[in-house]
């Protein structure tokens, strides 16, 4: 179904029209003396990113030479942490935490006197950015956002300009098959196995997604990927949307990343105004029209077709599969779901060809993956490595390991449907296979990590409540199940709880596990069984010994059970909506 | 184009049309597999997981109500694992909702129940969560008291799709979802509702009920869920 | 007195014209439900029931189906949101740094125990939101606009007198009624606490549960 | 089981229907008592708390705090401990104060005009547990015998059952609420 086409220049472009915009761009920047890159994403944002622009232009005014430097707000430049984040070029340098009452005398010192400003200076070979391979976020961080120009002059749309030109549907499709891409929404579904079945799909009118809902808590690598390279993901749907056959696109993002919803609007109407995408691209017989869909702050609208339902405008609750999106999704025609970085990961494969991704990574999950650093961690923010990096190097190296040296504990992977992985497999690969088989998995990326001052307990709780409060009601045992689960937990947590409620809890995870409807449901359970695993003695600690080692949770004092025999159900009394101390 | 396929459900091979689910190529064979959000005659949901049965060849637990029968498919509908899970759910379905029988206008006439008996559950393991409801009687022939509702939405799919009013609908997410009445209003004031009594009929506990009915009264549902179920998929208006 | 209901009708009216422009141009689009209450709460501030019905009526949808879809999704408020908000992140980044001691210390300040300390008049709502994505600076807590990182529960108690002194500069300036003008951003921060429905007294009510 | 054997009732937070159900047995409770003694409960007047018992059926919920200490004490003495109707397993009727915030019931119900007759519901009142608990959430459970009452047949099945030695099986045929 078309939806309504935004006006467009009558002729569609032609790729050596194409290549002439990236040539005039490079062009008119190389005539520039300095570049100042402001990082404008997420975290350096909060921190003050904005005015540090105004700072900047003031300071270059000041020294008269504000007409030949190109200042610029990039996408996320990695180490949030330290924001916000600055790069100046030319002999490009990084500096960190940058104030606006700085910015003159790193103007004087770079440009002026073309001597580096010590104080503030991220020496190159920083540990943050030495073991990164980026593809997903080569250019992050070094272009404008919002200027489809910049985009172009990096080798934008051209694999698409490309594909469209040169080679068939089919043959795209069999370079992402030999590409070995899977899913990076935590499935890890071969990509062009799903693009092949969308393709056998025989209705006319299919779509593509682009699942940008990133729903955990502790991942923002599709936000940084929306506000700080859109065109790519524009780039990818329309490749996708070639090679299945699909004439309308749909972004679904989260209403909480107003930034990413502003950026990807202007995104679209750049590339329905030059036109790269619309009618009739780089004269082919393609069209492809993409629209914005703003999520509302449901987590379990990450699970494939409850994003479906919640684009159609109903309530985000998923369906049993099959039939899978790819045969029967959006008003029940076919639909290819891919997550913002599978997509964003297409154009550099159609570029540079399956082998150059298949190279790297690991023999079963190629390529590499883009991963949110925080916790207690040192160096905090947004990295990319090969499949098959280890845990250890990226959080001791990358990382540089836990925060005032205090204890390593645990490294949360895959979000509230993943695991807690202890220190003895620190060594373990990060890919599909490895992490499931320490009872974890990859999930979107997001890494969370935990020092001694983490009670076990208490975070198998705080999973648990996220995954109750974001059930959507539809199924009895996710409904029900991760309310029962709960009030276990925190009896276990408040000393009230008996080595009988133990047995309960674990009866009813497997349970829920394996009879929940969608993911969300079957994946709750993941964070408490994999840290009953690692940590159990914790939980026996606060059940027999009624004591919480790391100290975070206060026991019930008042349990008039305390003085007698420990009981087989606990009966200090839970008004399930009170504050909990 | 119909094409027929075998399978085999508890060692028993059958043969069954393409378009049929587990559930119905089951009950050609009286296969008895529990179910309780599905009702002959409304489209399916696949919510309440009591209809799970185990395929060889697929790890996850597949819902028989909506899941087609496929060549060569291996069913199997009862397991010791599929029978604890099945009362797992209804003991669930018991601690959530103020299931007190002895007070109930749907007692010895209530699925819940005649389900909880096949699954010889003698008592819920969960804590109770007496969550509080609206009971909401103002409509003038008909009662909805939220406490015994397992929003299994038979209420809502025979009222959208059969009535055609749809007055019925689930509001809230997870643990705050509940039945709701057009705009939230009180049950009288729904416009939209033509009081046909459909939702009464559906509703397999006693969440839905006509005023005038005590304890334990017998509501002759029976008759009319045939009536529904020969409308819709079978042949219509058959009356048996 | 007149005036004032003048002024308020007249805003009342340009805001429906606001939502019939905006139902305009969802026209013909399929699955148009969820945009038109985005841009319904953008205008009012929150859905009322009768803002809610108009748009069942216009779209041609059960008023039950609209209902149910406004109230699954916690960026949908059903209820006039407090003058200011204070959100709490409790994404797991935050949470592991300490978050839930910052949101007792803002619910605390706000719904003090003791009746007693209810000393600033300003109406607060606190909710805690599943992630602000600044997972590299938490714990992250968010007065209205402004945001603060690293934040600890002492770091609550100078935001919120900060933004008292604020808002009361800002009552003398206008000396108006402080009209509940929703948050800046074009999406108000989702409001997962917020969830309660006039309907349903329901005592489950625990979201503000330290987790 | 040659040796007589010792059954003991006690009811709790009930309305001792139950009990009204097991009187109906009628002349069963002969045979009954040619191979068992009731040695405890509310239907005899002997008072001494036996210090071993084979069987105990309980009726009623866990309503207030010394109920559950009687409960863990008898538990302690008792092989087989028999949860006796719907109150005792799932918390039937007497759970339905659930719902109301104890104190301001009691502040309702026994305030301005409670203080006037001198009633304090603090001294007049035994100390009540927030929550109304089923038997099993305070001690650990043998056999579960719902039913408001359970009928007689059930319960004469039951002790039967067990006179002889067995476990009863409350199965389909046999399980009954309400």
């Amino acid at each position: 179904m078309r939806e309504i086409t935004i006006q467009q220049r009558a002729r569609p472009m032609t790729l050596e029209e194409l290549y002439q915009i990236g040539r005039a761009h490079r062009e008119r920047v190389a005539t520039f003396r300095a570049e100042i890159h402001v990082c404008g994403s997420g975290g350096c944002r909060s921190a003050g990113s904005e005015k540090l622009l105004d700072a900047f232009r003031a300071a270059c005014e000041k020294k008269k030479i504000a007409s030949d430097v190109r200042i610029i707000t990039t996408g996320c430049m990695g180490l949030c942490g330290q924001g916000p984040l600055v790069r100046i070029l030319p002999r490009e340098t990084l500096y960190a935490g940058v104030t606006p009452e700085k910015a003159e005398r790193i103007v004087s010192s770079h440009i002026i006197r073309e001597k580096p400003f010590r104080s503030l200076l991220l020496d190159a070979d920083h540990p943050f950015y030495a073991s990164q391979t980026p593809i997903v976020l080569r250019h992050m961080g070094r272009l404008d956002p919002e200027s489809i120009e910049d985009y172009i002059a990096h080798g934008g749309y051209e694999a698409l300009a490309k594909a469209v030109t040169y080679s068939a549907p089919e043959h795209v499709i069999l370079e992402i098959r030999n590409s070995g891409l899977r899913g990076r929404g935590g499935g890890g579904y071969p990509t062009g196995l799903k693009w092949d079945i969308v393709r056998r799909g025989t209705s006319k009118s299919k779509y593509v997604v682009c699942n940008a809902d990133e729903g955990d808590p502790g991942a923002f690598m599709d936000r940084a990927l929306l506000e700080g390279n859109p065109h790519a993901i524009l780039e990818g749907m329309a490749i996708a949307g070639y090679a299945v056959g699909a004439q309308q696109g749909y972004i679904y993002t989260r209403g909480e990343y107003p930034l990413a919803v502003e950026r990807m609007r202007h995104a679209i109407r750049e590339a329905e105004r030059l036109p790269v995408i619309g009618n009739r691209i780089f004269e082919s017989g393609f069209s492809f029209q993409v629209d914005l869909r703003i999520g509302a702050g449901a987590f379990v609208s990450g699970e494939e077709t409850a994003l479906l339902r919640s684009i159609e405008g109903k309530r985000g609750q998923p369906q049993p599969r099959p039939p899978y999106p790819s045969a029967s999704g959006l008003w029940g025609e076919p639909t290819l779901v891919n997550n913002t970085e599978t997509l964003a990961n297409v154009p550099p494969i159609v570029l540079n060809g399956a082998r150059w991704f298949s190279g790297m990574g690991t023999e079963r999950s190629r390529g590499t993956k883009v991963i949110s650093l925080a916790g207690n961690l040192r160096n905090t923010g947004l990295i990319e490595v090969p499949m098959g990096t280890s845990l250890r190097s990226i959080i001791f190296d990358i990382g540089g390991g836990v925060r005032e040296n205090r204890a390593f504990k645990a490294v949360q992977t895959g979000g509230p449907s993943g695991g807690c992985i202890p220190s003895q497999h620190l060594d373990a690969a990060v890919d599909f296979e490895s992490l499931a088989q320490v009872g974890s998995m990859m999930g979107s990326g997001g890494m969370i990590v935990m020092d001694d001052t983490a009670c076990m307990v208490d975070v198998a709780a705080y999973f648990m409540a996220f995954c109750r409060d974001e059930s959507c009601g539809k199924c009895i045992p996710c409904r029900v199940g991760t309310v029962q689960l709960y009030r276990i937990l925190d009896r276990i947590r408040r000393g009230g709880a008996t080595l009988q409620d133990l047995d309960i809890l674990e009866e009813l995870a497997v349970m829920v596990k394996d009879t929940s409807l969608c993911g969300l449901g079957r994946s709750a359970p993941n964070p408490v069984i994999s840290i009953l695993h690692y940590f159990r003695r914790e939980f026996e600690d606060h059940i027999t010994g009624r004591r919480c080692p790391a100290g975070v949770c206060l026991m019930d004092n008042e349990s008039e059970t305390a003085a007698t025999a420990p009981l087989p159900a606990g009966t200090s009394p839970q008004t399930e909506g009170s504050v909990h101390e | 184009m119909n094409e027929i396929r075998t399978l085999t459900i508890d060692g028993q091979l059958i043969s069954a049309d393409a378009s049929v689910t587990i559930l119905e190529a089951a009950k050609e064979h009286n296969i008895h597999i529990p179910t309780l959000c599905h009702l002959e005659g409304l489209s399916d949901v696949g919510a309440c997981r009591l209809c799970l049965v185990e395929i060889e060849g697929h790890n996850r637990l597949q819902p028989a109500c909506v899941t087609r029968v496929e060549e060569g498919m291996v069913v199997r509908t009862t397991s010791s694992r599929l029978q604890k899970y099945r009362r797992m759910v209804l003991e669930l379905l018991f601690s959530e909702g103020d299931h007190i029988c002895s007070v109930c206008v749907a007692n010895n006439a209530c699925e819940l129940q005649d389900l909880a008996y096949a699954a010889g559950m003698d008592h819920v393991r969960f804590d109770y969560l007496h969550s509080t409801h609206a009971l909401d009687a103002s409509h003038d022939r008909f009662v909805v008291d939220h406490h015994r509702c397992i929003l299994c939405a038979r209420c809502v799919r025979v009222c959208a799709d059969v009535e055609g009013a749809h007055t019925w609908d689930i509001a809230g997410r997870g643990h705050t979802a509940h039945l709701v009445s057009d705009l939230a209003q009180d049950w009288g004031e729904a416009r939209s509702c033509t009081s046909c009594g459909k939702c009464l009929l559906v509703c397999p506990t006693g969440a839905l009920f006509a005023k005038g009915f005590v304890v334990s009264d017998p509501q002759n549902k029976q008759d009319f869920l045939r009536y529904i179920a020969n409308t819709k998929s079978r042949k219509a208006w058959k009356d048996e | 007195m007149a005036q004032i209901e003048k002024n308020q009708a007249i805003e009342a009216e340009n805001k429906h014209k606001q939502l019939d422009r905006a139902l305009m141009r969802q026209q013909g689009r399929r699955g148009a439900l969820i945009e038109v209450l985005h841009e319904a709460q953008h205008i009012f501030g929150y859905l009322p029931r009768d803002i809610l019905g108009y748009i069942a009526a216009s779209l041609q949808l059960p008023p039950s189906h609209v209902f149910g879809v406004a109230s699954f999704y916690p960026s949908f408020r059903l209820h006039p949101p407090a003058g200011h908000t204070i959100t709490v992140c409790m994404g797991t980044a935050c949470y592991v740094n300490g978050a839930s001691r910052v949101l007792r210390a803002a619910e605390e300040r706000c719904h003090p125990r003791a009746e007693s300390e209810q000393h600033d008049r300003i109406p607060f709502d606190v909710h805690a939101v599943h992630c602000l994505g600044s997972c590299g600076s938490g714990p992250v807590m968010q007065v209205d606009d402004d945001l603060y990182l690293h934040t600890a529960a002492e770091t609550v108690e100078s935001a919120l007198d900060q933004c008292v002194e604020t808002v009361r500069a800002a009552d003398h300036a206008s000396d108006g009624t402080t009209e509940a003008s929703p948050s800046g951003e074009i999406f108000p921060e989702s409001d997962t606490s917020g969830r309660q429905d006039a309907r349903n007294n329901d005592s489950a009510a625990g979201e503000t549960d330290d987790t | 089981m040659e040796g007589r054997m010792s059954i003991g009732s006690i009811w709790l937070g009930g309305c001792s229907g139950c009990h009204m159900s097991f009187l109906d047995l009628d002349e069963r409770l002969f045979q009954l008592l040619e191979r068992a003694d009731i040695v405890f409960s509310p239907l005899s007047d002997r008072r001494e708390l036996p210090d071993a018992l084979d069987v105990l059926l309980v009726e009623g919920a866990v309503a207030l705090s010394g109920q559950a200490e009687l409960l863990r004490d008898f538990r302690s003495r008792t092989r087989t401990v028999v949860a006796f109707g719907d109150c005792a397993v799932v918390g039937n009727v007497t759970a339905m104060r659930n719902h109301l915030d104890l104190t301001s019931m009691l502040r309702h119900t026994y305030g301005a005009e409670g203080a006037r007759m001198g009633h304090d519901p603090a001294h007049h009142l035994p100390a009540m547990l927030d929550e109304v608990l089923p038997l099993h959430r305070v001690i650990d459970i043998d056999i579960f015998l719902p039913g408001c009452p359970p009928p007689a047949d059930l319960i004469w099945y039951t002790v039967h059952e067990l006179l002889e030695g067995r476990h009863p099986v409350i199965d389909e045929k046999r399980l009954r609420y309400g």
